[in-house]
């Protein structure tokens, strides 16, 4: 097992009082696990996702634990943290695109990052040449400036980057949303290319786009409002979700070759609480179509087959009652 | 109901405009009454500079656009309100489109004092109500909001109703569900089947092929400004023609198959390319003695309603 | 009722916002002396009024007496009046012809744009006081309205400048096309969509703008090209040096003029620093 | 880059045109009669019939009976043969001369001035920068320091140094006693001189530099290179270093646009310690309504203040990589 999470509670600090980003979540990774992690803007996807490498205000540490591979990570201390930064841990962020010092040499960027973390230039430059042809960057990109990079090589630079030190876990926050459809393909390909040649563990992709994980992901964990709602592989998830709410998502995706004259698709009525003051119990309440009294309070997270997690009392039925 | 007829637009870039950057490259389509057209197309296909041509936003630089029978160009005063009585547009970023500082039913008034200005309070009133409804939304939750405490699909369907007060009979588009989170996008889309099926023409700008395919029944797919493929939804889809069209087919994400590990191509768009055909630099195909390196291709018909601009085509 | 709960948060940073309270604190002071000037100042500022000379600030002459036995006092106040009028006309001058170039260039864009913008770098360049200076040096009368005017016409590039950047991300977004689409005409789009969403970068132009005009003001007054027919701060501090307040001590002839210059114009910096954390909420202090 | 530079070579030439026909406009359309002026100062007679003819003399010798194209025209030519009229109040020198005097005393005022302001405000700003309490200092010092009018600095200064400690004398470039002469007595004069009219320029200058800086550098420590560096676990050393090199640039920018300030600085502040540089020439100037040199000193602050930005934008493009690539950094 390679990441395993606790009740982990995250909240954002406002005027108004703390919004309930990410409350209590616990899930496991396994080793060379590739797990998506959907959900709508708002459902705290973002919030697991930055937590785990930097947690900076205004978010604020509540409670829960965080161990990566058997070690438990430092997550509400900023210098600690820094160990385990880019060496165990790494992000390609969503700003891959602004990512890099604008005013320095890629190169240079590079060697400097790595001499303040005690890794020398020299020895990694090898590795270094063999990724970017990995990612059919040409070598001279490190004597660039960030500047006369595209959109989609910047992105790929930042990818090369941040796991020049193979670390144990690979955040990818939304890496293809800013991109056209053909980089995009090439971009979570490139993804699953680093997991399958060990220069990353395991990973966990953030994104709103279900159809991209379905192409990359082994499993899919899916988020609503601030909880987990499920977490399954991947066929499970699109062909046989047990959740209300995947089950819901997945049918208002629209498929290519359906017409809306041959079957309507619908959506979901109504909007997501607001973290600021979430209901009681089970947030997917007010819009769940087969909500009932036990809903009023909060569905734990069980697995109800191997490696098949839901938050519901009424699909997890006696599983939930344990 | 809306013709194109051969329309472009080049920027002049760079300090004195000595650069020229061609974003619309002789477009012709028409939209007929009571259709929905999707305008297929990446970033920096023109889609949306097309889209707001046709909204008198952005000028042409040549080509000529026929709104029943007049040329959009020539309006002015009274006949561009008029024009705006008829087609009007919704964009992309619902957030964007919102004064912020002000509340959304702004966009109503401000309707009001430019085309309604004698209408009594009550009969307002009920006409918004109506709109309302016909999107789908409550008035009792909408009205007197900041924008902010809206939702996006919410903020969208207001768009949508602000268009209806003027009982339009064109609508454009432009990525209205791209940034509406999946389980609200479906709705906003169906919408728009409704006021088609009620005889509203729609020009539905997306760059996603599955929405597209979801709601139109003719498709116009671009590339750096150019028209690669165009037709029958229908037959674009089962028949792709154009490599671009082929090569975006395989590279969409989909749910109902997996991608195939092929060559991923990963050659950079250049920012400008004359002289030749617009996929030329990325094609599979090519080939210098068709003169594919010579000149943007002409669109032939391929198949009945079905139309590629292609000189791979054309050989075969 | 939400809006109410909008405008209680602004209220509320604006005065838990320490930076604003002390700047606009210091700013009311001065504000207040200047107002009541008449009032507070028992002496003409000119008159010759203690007739053994200069002499240190007493209970009757609170900042003392000038060389000439003139009430320091009553032309610090009456002095101060002139500093907020010039601050007032020239920053106000000086911000509306930066709005007004700022808003064109920035709408309109194109060549209307290179060409104001061309201007505006063109008089950017050029030292503003230099220009003051001459025109100054020809004037034979010159009254503190002259000044003001001339103030405000020189400073405006750098706040036409910024207006302008702002115009034009504004003017790109997407309410604007829809305004257009309502059949609004381009001045009206202006003035009630764009102009509301800036109005406070306006009102922190204004505020650079009216410090800035203060010190132009100063030092024009301090060469002898002030106005000809007014006391002013600038005056004063010109005579206190003319007549040798330096070399015979006289303190408190030359203090308090350039003490409340510098508190008037911190307090204004200071203030302005203040309104970005309230208007910006990245920068709020959690 | 060429585009670059040739665009803002455009600029300063139509600068330098505008400037020039100020210069020339104003003495021609403001009210009142600069010769007539210059007459009644001088009043050598009170006869009449001379001042007129004094008057049609010096109409004559100025140009000023021409037709104004006429007149603008020969101002441009004689104007580019190095040739701007002969001062009147330090008659019969030329007012290129009478410059040419005072130029290296700015020089050494402001060069000094302006860099090490420049430098050691942008150094303690970014020190600012650090920590929230190292902010609640310096940043009012700052403050006040930039709100502060040049001339009375200058006064406090000179009232301070000069008058209760007496450690510095507060008028003239060297000893009124000593001639000028190649000496360690002389150059120490000099420099001892030199000191209280640089610090106050100094000052002012080092607190506006340093406010600026510490803005820039929070600035970019939100940015989001900032962000990933933190994510990649680099040390606030690496971080600060960066936030610094990318803060410094649009100082450079700035330190363009202050140029304007700040020689309306260095004018006031050599009045006040009767400095003889430009600024003190012109206060001469004007103060006797001598013409041509009013119209020197502008000429010349012009110049100096187009060429002092003709320095900066090739420094800036010298630092920035980014215009240096191609790309237009800054625009204008």
């Amino acid at each position: 097992m390679s990441l395993q999470v606790d009740n982990l509670r995250v909240y954002y600090q406002t005027l108004r009082g703390d919004v309930k980003a990410l409350d209590g979540a616990t899930f496991t990774l396994a080793d060379g696990e590739i797990m998506g992690l959907a959900g709508e803007s708002g459902c705290g996807k973002t919030t697991l996702g930055h937590s785990l490498i930097r947690l900076a205000l205004p978010m604020r540490f509540i409670e829960g634990r965080v161990t990566l591979d058997g070690e438990e990570l430092p997550i509400w201390d900023t210098e600690k943290m820094n160990d385990f930064r880019f060496k165990k841990i790494s992000i390609i962020p969503q700003y891959a695109m602004n990512a890099m010092n604008p005013t320095r040499k890629i190169g240079r960027m590079t060697a400097e990052l790595l001499g303040s973390r005690k890794v020398d230039f020299k020895d990694i430059l090898p590795e270094l040449k063999r990724r970017l042809d990995l990612v059919k960057l040409s070598h001279d990109v490190l004597d660039m400036y960030p500047i006369e990079l595209s959109g989609g090589m910047k992105q790929r630079m930042v990818m090369v980057l941040s796991t020049l030190l193979d670390p144990s876990l690979l955040i990818a926050d939304e890496i293809t949303s800013a991109l056209d459809v053909s980089s995009q393909k090439a971009v979570a390909e490139m993804l699953v290319e680093f997991r399958n040649r060990k220069c990353c563990n395991s990973a966990i992709v953030i994104t709103h786009d279900i159809s991209i994980l379905y192409q990359i992901a082994d499993s899919i964990m899916v988020m609503y409002a601030g909880q987990l709602a499920e977490k399954a592989s991947t066929e499970t998830i699109i062909h046989a979700p047990r959740h209300p709410y995947t089950k819901l998502l997945i049918s208002s995706l629209p498929e290519v070759g359906v017409k809306y004259t041959e079957r309507r698709l619908t959506g979901i009525p109504g909007n997501p609480p607001l973290l600021l003051d979430p209901p009681v119990g089970c947030r997917f309440r007010e819009r769940c179509p087969i909500a009932f009294e036990k809903c009023i309070e909060i569905p734990p997270f069980v697995e109800i087959e191997p490696g098949h997690f839901i938050a519901c009392w009424k699909e997890a039925g006696t599983h939930a009652q344990a | 109901m809306l013709k194109l007829e051969e329309i472009s637009k080049v920027y002049r870039v760079g300090a004195f405009g000595g650069k020229e950057l061609h974003a619309v490259s002789n477009v012709s389509f028409n939209v007929k009454d009571g259709e929905v057209v999707s305008l297929i197309g990446e970033s920096g296909s023109g889609k949306s500079t097309i889209g707001k041509m046709i909204l008198r936003l952005i000028s042409t630089t040549s080509g000529n656009i026929i709104f029943n029978d007049a040329n959009i160009s020539t309006l002015s005063g009274g006949n561009l309100k008029e024009y705006y009585r008829n087609v009007q547009g919704v964009f992309q970023d619902p957030f964007s489109s919102y004064n912020p500082i002000f509340k959304a039913d702004r966009v109503f008034r401000l309707i009001r004092e430019e085309f309604y200005p004698g209408t009594p309070d009550r009969e307002w009133d009920a006409k918004i109500e109506d709109a309302l409804c016909a999107v789908g939304l409550n008035p009792e939750h909408v009205l007197n909001k900041f924008p902010h405490q809206l939702s996006g699909g919410q903020l969208q369907r207001f768009l949508i109703a602000r268009a209806l007060l003027l009982n339009i009979k064109f609508l454009v588009a432009d990525e209205i569900i791209s940034m509406l989170d999946a389980s609200t996008r479906i709705d906003v889309l169906n919408l728009l089947a409704e006021l088609k099926s009620r005889g509203l023409s729609i020009l539905f700008i997306t760059h996603d092929l599955s929405l597209a395919h979801y709601i139109s029944e003719q498709a116009v797919i671009l590339y750096r400004g150019c028209v690669t493929e165009m037709g029958a939804t229908d037959h674009i889809f089962d028949n792709p023609v154009h490599p671009y069209t082929r090569m975006l087919m395989a590279s969409v994400p989909r749910l109902d198959k997996k991608w195939e590990h092929g060559v991923v191509d990963l050659k950079e768009k250049h920012a400008a390319v004359t002289g030749c055909c617009a996929f030329y630099d990325r094609c599979p195909i090519a080939d210098k003695s068709l003169g594919c390196d010579k000149f943007q291709p002409m669109l032939t018909e391929a198949e009945p309603d079905h139309f590629v601009a292609c000189y791979r085509h054309v050989e075969r | 009722m939400k809006k109410q709960k909008k405008k209680n948060e602004f209220l509320y940073f604006t005065l838990r916002n320490r930076k604003l309270q002390i700047g606009l604190s210091i700013i009311l002071f001065f504000l207040g002396l200047a107002i009541f000037a008449p009032v507070l100042a028992r002496n003409e500022p000119f008159a010759y009024v203690n007739l053994r000379g200069a002499q240190p600030p007493s209970s009757e002459y609170w900042f003392g007496t000038t060389f000439f036995g003139q009430d320091v006092f009553a032309q610090f106040v009456l002095g101060l009046r002139a500093t907020f009028l010039v601050g007032a006309i020239g920053g106000g001058l000086g911000t509306l012809i930066g709005v007004l170039v700022g808003f064109t260039a920035g709408y309109r864009g194109g060549i209307v744009d290179e060409l104001l913008n061309m201007l505006t770098n063109i008089v950017l360049v050029i030292p503003t006081l230099a220009v003051l200076l001459i025109i100054a040096a020809y004037l034979e009368v010159r009254s503190i309205f002259t000044e003001c005017i001339f103030i405000g016409l020189t400073a405006w590039p750098w706040a036409a400048r910024a207006i302008r950047a702002q115009t034009f991300s504004l003017r790109t977004r997407d309410f604007v096309d829809l305004a257009k689409m309502s059949g609004m005409k381009p001045l009206k789009i202006i003035f009630t969509e764009i102009a509301p969403n800036m109005m406070s970068y306006l009102v922190m132009t204004f505020i650079l703008q009216f410090g800035g005009a203060i010190l132009n003001a100063a030092t024009l007054d301090f060469i002898g090209l002030g106005p000809t027919n007014a006391v002013s701060l600038g005056l004063m501090m010109q005579y206190a040096v003319l007549w040798g307040s330096l070399l015979l001590g006289h303190w408190w002839w030359f203090i308090p003029p350039g003490a409340a210059i510098t508190a008037i114009v911190g307090a204004l910096y200071v203030m302005n620093v203040g309104l970005d954390e309230v208007f910006n909420p990245k920068l709020r202090e959690m | 880059m060429q585009r670059y530079f040739s665009r803002k070579l455009i600029i300063y030439a139509l600068t330098f045109f505008l400037a020039v026909t100020i210069d020339w406009m104003i003495p021609r359309f403001m009210p009142g009669d600069p010769i007539r002026n210059m007459l009644t100062r001088v009043s050598v007679s009170s006869n009449p019939s001379a001042i007129q003819m004094m008057y049609d003399y010096y109409t004559h010798l100025f140009g000023l009976d021409l037709p104004l194209w006429q007149q603008y025209l020969n101002f441009w030519n004689s104007l580019l043969h190095g040739d701007i009229g002969i001062s009147t109040y330090l008659f019969p020198t030329p007012v290129t001369d009478v410059l040419w005097r005072a130029v290296p005393y700015d020089i050494f005022l402001l060069v000094p001035a302006i860099l090490l302001s420049w430098y050691a405000g942008n150094k303690f700003g970014a020190f600012a920068a650090r920590s929230k309490w190292l902010d609640n200092t310096i940043s009012p010092l700052g403050y006040i320091l930039t709100a502060t009018p040049y001339m009375w600095l200058g006064i406090l200064l000179a009232w301070f140094f000069g008058i209760v400690w007496g450690i510095f004398p507060i008028a003239g470039a060297y000893s009124f006693n000593m001639q000028p002469h190649l000496s360690w007595a002389f150059i120490g004069s000099i420099f001892h001189h030199w000191f209280l009219p640089f610090a106050s320029l100094f000052l002012v200058g080092f607190g506006g530099w340093a406010i600026g800086m510490r803005n820039m550098i929070i600035y970019e420590l939100e940015a989001d290179y900032s962000h990933y560096l933190e994510a990649l676990g680099a040390p606030r050393k690496l971080i600060r270093q960066y936030a610094f090199r990318n803060g410094i640039l649009p100082q450079i920018t700035g330190l363009a646009l202050q140029l304007g300030v700040i020689v309306a600085g260095a004018l006031v502040t050599e009045v006040v310690f009767s400095y003889p540089g430009i600024g003190y020439l012109l206060l001469a100037a004007i103060q006797n309504q001598d013409y041509f040199l009013i119209q020197g000193c502008f000429l010349f602050i012009i110049i100096g203040v187009l060429l002092s930005n003709f320095i900066i934008d090739i420094v800036y493009v010298l630092v920035d990589p980014r215009t240096r690539r191609g790309m237009t950094g800054e625009s204008a």
